[in-house]
Parts: C-alpha cells; structure tokens; sequence
C-alpha cells in the first residue's frame, strides 16, 4: 500500500505532462501506464506521422529538386525504402519517450507499468499493489471507433482492415489504400500516402471533409487534395467490407472500391472500460467534466481523449496542467474557445478560433479578411505557394476571433494567432507590428490591413 | 483622454478601448487575467458594479 | 508639369509601399524609379537570396535524404545546376516585380523611369518631365560600402573583388569564397555557398559576428556555422588585395587567404547624392528622420535604407506606411523597439526586441528563459533539432521584452514574439495560449513556463 497526492491514470500527453506538473508543484505523484509511456500521441499518432510525413516530403521535394536547378542524372533510381522509413520513425519515438521517462524520473514520479483498475476513488490497483491517493486524474485516452459494417469483422481479422496504428506497422507499403472517414486523421494519411506514390481513396458519408473547420478552408483543403490524385467520394455510404473490396452508395449509385488495405479513421470512443462503476458522470463524448476537469466526483479529475471534447494532444496537455493547478489549489481553467487545430500535409492547416460561421451564429457583427499565399514574396521564392490566410474578427474594435491558414508552413504560423487571442489582441496590432520580410507571416499582416482598410500587396 | 496614469497598467486591447466607451477609468478596474491584465470581463463587470 | 501629392523617389519596398499606401488613401501619387522596381530587396537582396537558399536547402536535404528512408542509387550524379538555379531566381524576382508594377498601376500610381533630380522640395526633374509636389518621400536606399584596402580597386576592375549583386550574376559556382565581413548578408551567402559545396571564409574584424544579436545566438550560430565546415576567421584585419589573395593580420600573424571570388559586406552607405544641395541634415548614417519619418525640412521625409536606421526591407515599408499616414493627416509613428530580424540559413535566426545585454543596460530587472529545440518533438521528427528559444523579460509583470530564436523555422515563428510585444504581453500569456502539438512553437511556450516557472520537457 502506498500512499499519494496524486495518482494520474494514463501516461499519454494528457497524464504525463500532468504527472511532471503535480511533481513539480510538490504533490506526491504516481503515473499508471499499461501499454507504452507517451500514449497515442508519441508511439503511434502526432510524432510517428510528422515523421513519415517528412520523408515523403523530400521525396516529394525531390521529384521536383530539376526545377530548383538540382540534377539527378536519373530519377527513376530515388526510390522510397519503407522499411528504413519506419526504422527513422521508430528511433524518433524512442527517444522521445526514452526522453519522458527521464523527466518522469528526474522530477520524482512513480510510474506504475500494469493495468490500473480503480476500486474506489481513493484506491487504484496495479498488479499486486494498491496505490491510495487523494486524488485521481484520469487520461485513458481513446480508441479508434469500429463501425458496425457487413463483412468488417472478417475483413480486420484478415489484417485488411486496419486503424492508423497497424497501417504505421505494415511492412510493405501499400498500392492502393481505401480509407473510410474524412476527418483530420484521414486527411493526414492520405496526403502522406498520396506523396509516396499510393493510390488513395477517401470515402466520406457527408458532402464535406472536415467538417469542423471554416469553409474556405475545408474547400481549399479538398480541392488541394484533388489536384495532388487523391479521390474523395462525397456522400458515399459504405454498405459492406469483403476482403479488400468496399462497397459503397455513392450519390444513390452502387460502387466497389479496391485497396490492399482498408484505413478506418471515423472518429473514436473513450476509454471508460473498468470506470463506470465508481460512479462517474459518463456521456456519449467521454467522461464530463467542467472548466477546471473536475468530474462529478470530488477528486476525481478527467483530462485528454477521454472526455472527448477535443481530442488533442496539447489539449490534453493543458487540460492536465489545469487539473493540477487545481489540485494544488491554484484557480485554473481552461479557456477551449482558443484552442487551435492543425493538420499536417503539403499544405497546411493551422486554425483557432471561431470560424466565419461559429462567429455569426454566436451573434458577433463579422467581418473577414482573407489574403492569398501567392501574393507573397517568401512563398514564391520557396516554390510553395498554394493557400491563403483567413482572419475572422469582430466589427465594434476589430477583436480577433479566429484565425484560419491554409498554407505550407500553417502549423508553425497559427502560433501568432493563438496569443493573439489570448491578449485579445485586435487587427490593428495585426497590422501594426512589424513583421519580418521575406516571410510567411506577412499574409497575416497583409490580412489584417485587409481587415481595417485594405492591404498593400493584392489590389481589390 | 480615460487614462491618467502613473503606474503602468496591464490591459488588453479591447479592454483599453471597451474602458474608453464606457467611459470607465481602467487604473481603478482590478484585472483578473494573467499578471493581473484587465480583460474585457473586467471592464464589464466593472460596468455592471456601476449600475447597480 | 505634372501636379502632385506626393512624389516618392525610389522603389524599392520602401518607396513602392509608401506609394501604394499613399494612393490608397486617396492621394495623387507618383513613384520615380531609375532602375528597377522592387529596389535591391526584390532584385537582388531579400528574394533572390532566399530563392536560391531554398535551393540549396533541397540540395542538403537530398544528400542527407538515405536516413530519412529514400534511397538515391548514386549520390555522386546528384549535382547542382548553378544556371539553373539562378533562372528560377530570376523568374521569381520578375514574377515579383511583375506583381509591384501591376499593383501600382492598379491602385493609379503614376511610375516614371529614370533618375529623379530634386530641384527643390517641391520639385523633382526625371528626364524631361518636372513634377511638381506637395511631399517628398525620399527612398533612394543604400549601396554597399566599398572599403579602401590596398590593392582592392585592382580587383574589383578585374571582376575577383565583388558585392553581393555581382556574386549573385556569376555564370559559374566559385570554388572558394572569401567574405569580408561579418553581418547578416555575409552569413547568409557563407550558409548559401557552403550548402552547395563551395569552400568559404568569413574575415571578420572583431572578435565576433552578428555583433548586434544577443551573445548567446551570435555565439550558437558561429559555432553551428564552424561546424558546417565554413571558416571564420576573427580578430582579423584586412592588409592588402592583391588578385585573388587576400593578406590579413590574424590575432598578430599575417596570413593570405585565396578566393576565386571575394565577397565584400562591410556595411552599406546611403544613398544621398544629389540630395545634400536642398540643405537636408545628413549624418554618416544617412538623412536624419524623427519617428514620423520627418526630415529637417518641412514636407521631406526620408524612410528606408537612405535614412540608415535599420537596413531591412519590412522597417522600409514600415516606415513608408508611417510617412504616407503623417502626410495624409493621420498621427502615426514608428516604434523601433520591436522590429524583427532574420538570418535566413540552416538553421536560421529570428529575433525582436531587447537582447539581455540591452535590457540589463536599460536598468530593467531582467528574467530569461531559454529552452531547447532538442527538447522539441517536432524538431525531433523534422531531424533539425539544432538552436535554442532565449525569452528576456521584466521581471515585474513578466512583460516580454525580447525573444532570441536559433531554430530551422525561426523566421516563420518570431512573428508571434512580435505581436506579443505589440500588446505589451508578458510571459503569462505565452505560457498559458495553448500552443498546437507537435510544432516548433512549443518551445515558445516552455521557454515563457520556465521564465515563471519551470518547463514541462526539461528537467532543471
Ligand atoms: C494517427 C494519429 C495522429 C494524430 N496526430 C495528432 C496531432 O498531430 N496533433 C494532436 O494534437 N493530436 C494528434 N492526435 C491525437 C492525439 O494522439 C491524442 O489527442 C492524444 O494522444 C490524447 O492524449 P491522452 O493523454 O488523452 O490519451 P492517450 O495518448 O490515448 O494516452 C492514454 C494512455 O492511457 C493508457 N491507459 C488507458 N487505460 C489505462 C488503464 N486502465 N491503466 C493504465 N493505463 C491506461 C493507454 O495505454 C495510453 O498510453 C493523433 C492521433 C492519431 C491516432
Ligand atoms: C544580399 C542582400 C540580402 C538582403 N536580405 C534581406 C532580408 O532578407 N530581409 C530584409 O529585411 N532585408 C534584406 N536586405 C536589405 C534590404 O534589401 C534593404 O533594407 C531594402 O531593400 C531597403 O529598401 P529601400 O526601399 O530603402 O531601398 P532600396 O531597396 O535600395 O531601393 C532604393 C531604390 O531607389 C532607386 N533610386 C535611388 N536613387 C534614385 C534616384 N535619384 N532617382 C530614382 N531612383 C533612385 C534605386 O534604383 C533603388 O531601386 C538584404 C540586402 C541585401 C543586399
């Protein structure tokens, strides 16, 4: 029997980043894991496909280095080697895990590895030893939900149907890859794919791909991933899996599709397995919680995938610090209206905020102000000018609302956004800090002046 | 002009200019964002206080 | 005689914004231009360097591209076509150029080419055409400074001693190139021509480079470039050119060095020929101006390069902005404080406001911060983990007073420190905007927790 301030169950972004912040902050703190420190996010989700997705792309570079004046005397012999791919992916995820389980340890917090089972709020069981504690915060994550589709059982038990954690573990890249879902997971597969020369096709129940982002962008992104081969089919509703053949209604018509392997992306369910009967609050999303990740039970805090209401992993980060900070009676809450989204492809996305439309229907008097990538100096010296910035504000002082970027380097822009909107910061600071030339960042400067008046490069 | 001011204080944007209209004297709203920077809640409330 | 608002003389991204702006707001506006449009930044500075960076960047990535999983059957007919790159050079910077002259055109900007003569502040003389004006805004920029060194003439006539324009018009690659000089431009054409395999020195006079930077960047981006195999001499004084041997006095020692090609970027001098008669007060950094952009004479104003305060393109534009809105009756002013520079390389540098020298001397009670890109998972997947986030703050409210980044993206992300400090934001917003996973700009965010606090991904 040990004893605790703090045990936190779960040790993906969400629980081991509030592991380190409790330990920081004095509490007695142990971590129960029962796969692989890091969760989902670093062994098999953010971090493995951002390294993947650097491969392919310079590969993707390199096809294209004759225009840049590189010569390769023959560009059939650049081949992709999967398997070495993967190994850089793996040697990226070891150390970035080996690195947590230092800090973990550097900071003072017993880590549990075994399954935790929660007898009561105050006593958690790992193996053969009983943790009590004053608190618990819960970060189980999420899993990949399974719809209940003819055939599909069969067809995963043949490893034909597969999540984003086994099509990372293929050790053959396939030819054609089906992926069902349209959501941001998807998105990313696809274009990762798609570069390596795979023949994609994303099959989507609704008239849209990623549905929860501002319409310019989700119609810039699709159009974008058109263009590049990937086929969408739109409204298609998947009637039956049998083996590697999909059959889908697509627009009232019936349809086979045909992939070595079959990508199910279409949403996921939280894991509440062995937590229900303590009592908790649970609802379709996950467990509830309120602004502070407390749950219906006092002590008992949920952080991450597992209340589902983003699922993100610095969402689960900041929630986890948030729960801490309360446990540690620190007022602290979390503030999602900021939260921002990326999703990482060639381009792009990098959004926060409220969309155009989430800020009407909130009853904010809009304006936009949208700028193209190609009226940029830096995008055009790079080669890489597909996209635009969107910038979503609020008439009476120009407050900015949201911020929506469609554009090669979106991920690492949408940052300026973020605080932005943490100060409260309005267009005219937008406009008037002086940003850096030649540089990407000058769209959101350029928009902004949009916003006011009008800005300097484009003319309308 | 709202803001005589002799100490420096920490406000937002919208805050400084929502004080303006309202014609609220910033110096004196206590702010509950971080390092104690007036948000635009604290001018509203601030408003509300007035009011009553 | 033509009647005018406001005549601007020069166009570069000076005066081309300065005219674009000011016909924008409704004033009758012309731009004089005796070479071409865009100024050095679009023609032969800004742009054309990052053109070609970016290909040198695809080239070191080809030949690193076997770890990353791609495998090239021979590396050694992997080459680089030099003609080739300087072509998509000049595509970019006439597709550029092409954009300013549409846009002036566009927003009724009367151009004139050749070189304007001011008779007077009310009139400027361009062939046989007088215009006559209420506002001057004077953008003629600055050229290189030519130092007078022995022999030096000799080889400059002989085409050996060049300047940046000229390297960037070779028709073939030098093999080795020395560079007098060690500011901003000279680093980035050393990172540039070492990229592609040329052999560089950088002679510098002091003990240091990037002597305006924050010690502990300069200091981590000469030993990055020292690493990178490009030779730094410091400490060194130029004694005498002769044909392609440089003779220098190295710590006390002489020694040559030995170029095919010698750059020379020692500093730049503004260009205020024919200007002196109309009485304009001039100092040895260029025109003075207030920070309206106001000259000595009522109706002149002087932005950009020519009044030497900062030679960067955006604080020209800037500053043609804040001369057009004073001109147009707007009260506007230009605050130094915050403006942002770059070092375009691998990796890069990005920086704004008080270096921690600058702020201990401005008797600030200062706090830093820094944080590693090691630590940094996206940095880790991306394989460019070098550099390092440096936070100066005060320690009062925490205000954010400069943020010093040495990182593969750090031009892209200082933006976000810029607009921070346009709304005087201290290190609590930063720690608390919820910075998207994995990005770059998560170690904003750690470094700002550490300023308060302690970081999540290093243990100190
Ligand atoms: C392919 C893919 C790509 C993604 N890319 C991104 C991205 O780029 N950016 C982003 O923000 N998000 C991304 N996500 C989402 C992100 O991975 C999740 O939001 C994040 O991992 C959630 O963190 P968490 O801590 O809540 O849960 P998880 O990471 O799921 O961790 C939960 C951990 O709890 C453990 N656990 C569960 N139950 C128990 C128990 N009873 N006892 C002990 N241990 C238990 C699990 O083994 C697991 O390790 C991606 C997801 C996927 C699948
Ligand atoms: C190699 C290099 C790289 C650089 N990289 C960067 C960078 O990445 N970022 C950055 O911010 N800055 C960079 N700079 C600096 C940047 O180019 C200058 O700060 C910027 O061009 C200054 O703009 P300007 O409008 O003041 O002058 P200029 O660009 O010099 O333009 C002045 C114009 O006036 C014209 N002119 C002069 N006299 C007359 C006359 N009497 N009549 C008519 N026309 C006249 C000239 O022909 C010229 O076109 C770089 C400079 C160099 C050399």
């Amino acid at each position: 029997m040990k004893d605790y301030d703090i045990v936190v169950l779960g040790g993906g972004p969400g629980g081991y980043v509030a592991a380190i912040k409790a330990a920081q902050m004095g509490a007695k703190t142990a971590l129960v894991e029962k796969g692989e420190i890091g969760g989902v996010c670093l062994n098999w989700g953010c971090i493995p496909t951002k390294t993947l997705l650097k491969s392919g792309k310079m590969y993707e570079d390199i096809l294209n280095s004759k225009e840049f004046g590189i010569d390769i005397e023959d560009i059939s012999r650049v081949t992709i080697n999967w398997t070495k791919m993967l190994q850089r992916k793996d040697k990226v995820v070891k150390q970035l895990t080996g690195g947590v389980k230092a800090l973990l340890k550097g900071n003072g917090v017993d880590v549990y590895s075994g399954l935790g089972e929660v007898l009561d709020s105050h006593t958690i069981k790992v193996k053969d030893t009983t943790l009590r504690t004053k608190n618990l915060i819960i970060a189980t994550g999420a899993s990949p939900f399974i719809p209940d589709i003819k055939g599909i059982k069969e067809s995963i038990e043949s490893g034909i149907v597969i999540t984003s954690k086994e099509l990372l573990e293929q050790k053959e890249l396939p030819k054609k890859l089906v992926i069902l879902g349209g959501g941001v997971i998807s998105t990313e597969f696809a274009i990762l794919f798609n570069t390596l020369g795979v023949e994609v096709s994303i099959i989507q129940r609704s008239h849209r791909i990623l549905g929860s982002l501002d319409k310019d962008i989700r119609e810039g992104m699709a159009k974008l991933m058109m263009k590049k081969g990937i086929n969408i089919l739109f409204n298609s509703n998947v009637l039956a899996v049998n083996g590697n053949t999909v059959t889908i209604e697509n627009n009232g018509i019936e349809k086979t599709l045909e992939g070595d392997k079959i990508l199910i992306s279409v949403g996921s369910t939280p894991n509440v397995n062995g937590l229900q009967h303590i009592g908790l609050k649970i609802d379709k999303n996950g467990i509830v919680t309120n602004e502070k990740m407390e749950t219906n039970i006092k002590g008992i805090y949920a952080i991450g995938d597992v209340n589902g209401k983003y699922n993100l992993a610095h969402v689960a980060s900041a929630e986890g610090i948030v729960a801490v900070e309360n446990i540690m009676g620190k007022e602290s809450s979390i503030n999602y209206k900021k939260v921002p989204s990326c999703i990482y492809g060639f381009p792009e996305v990098g959004t926060a905020g409220l969309t155009e439309e989430e800020a009407r229907e909130q009853g904010y008097d809009v304006i936009t102000s949208s700028f193209p990538v190609a009226a940029n100096g830096k995008a055009l010296a790079e080669g890489e000018s597909e996209g635009f910035i969107k910038i979503v504000a609020d008439k009476q002082y120009g407050e900015v609302l949201g911020v929506h970027i469609l554009a090669a380097h979106a991920t690492d822009m949408i940052a300026e956004a973020v605080t932005t909107m943490e100060l409260e910061g309005t267009v005219h600071e937008l406009a008037k800090a002086i940003h850096p030339h030649p540089t990407l960042s000058e769209i959101v400067m350029e928009a902004a002046h949009g916003a006011i008046d009008k800005p300097i490069h484009i003319f309308k | 002009e709202v803001m005589e001011q002799t100490t420096k204080v920490l406000a937002t944007p919208v805050a400084r200019k929502l004080a303006k209209d309202l014609n609220i004297d910033i110096s004196i709203v206590k702010g509950t964002g971080p390092a104690g920077r007036v948000l635009k809640e604290d001018i509203y409330r601030r408003k509300e206080e007035l009011n009553k």
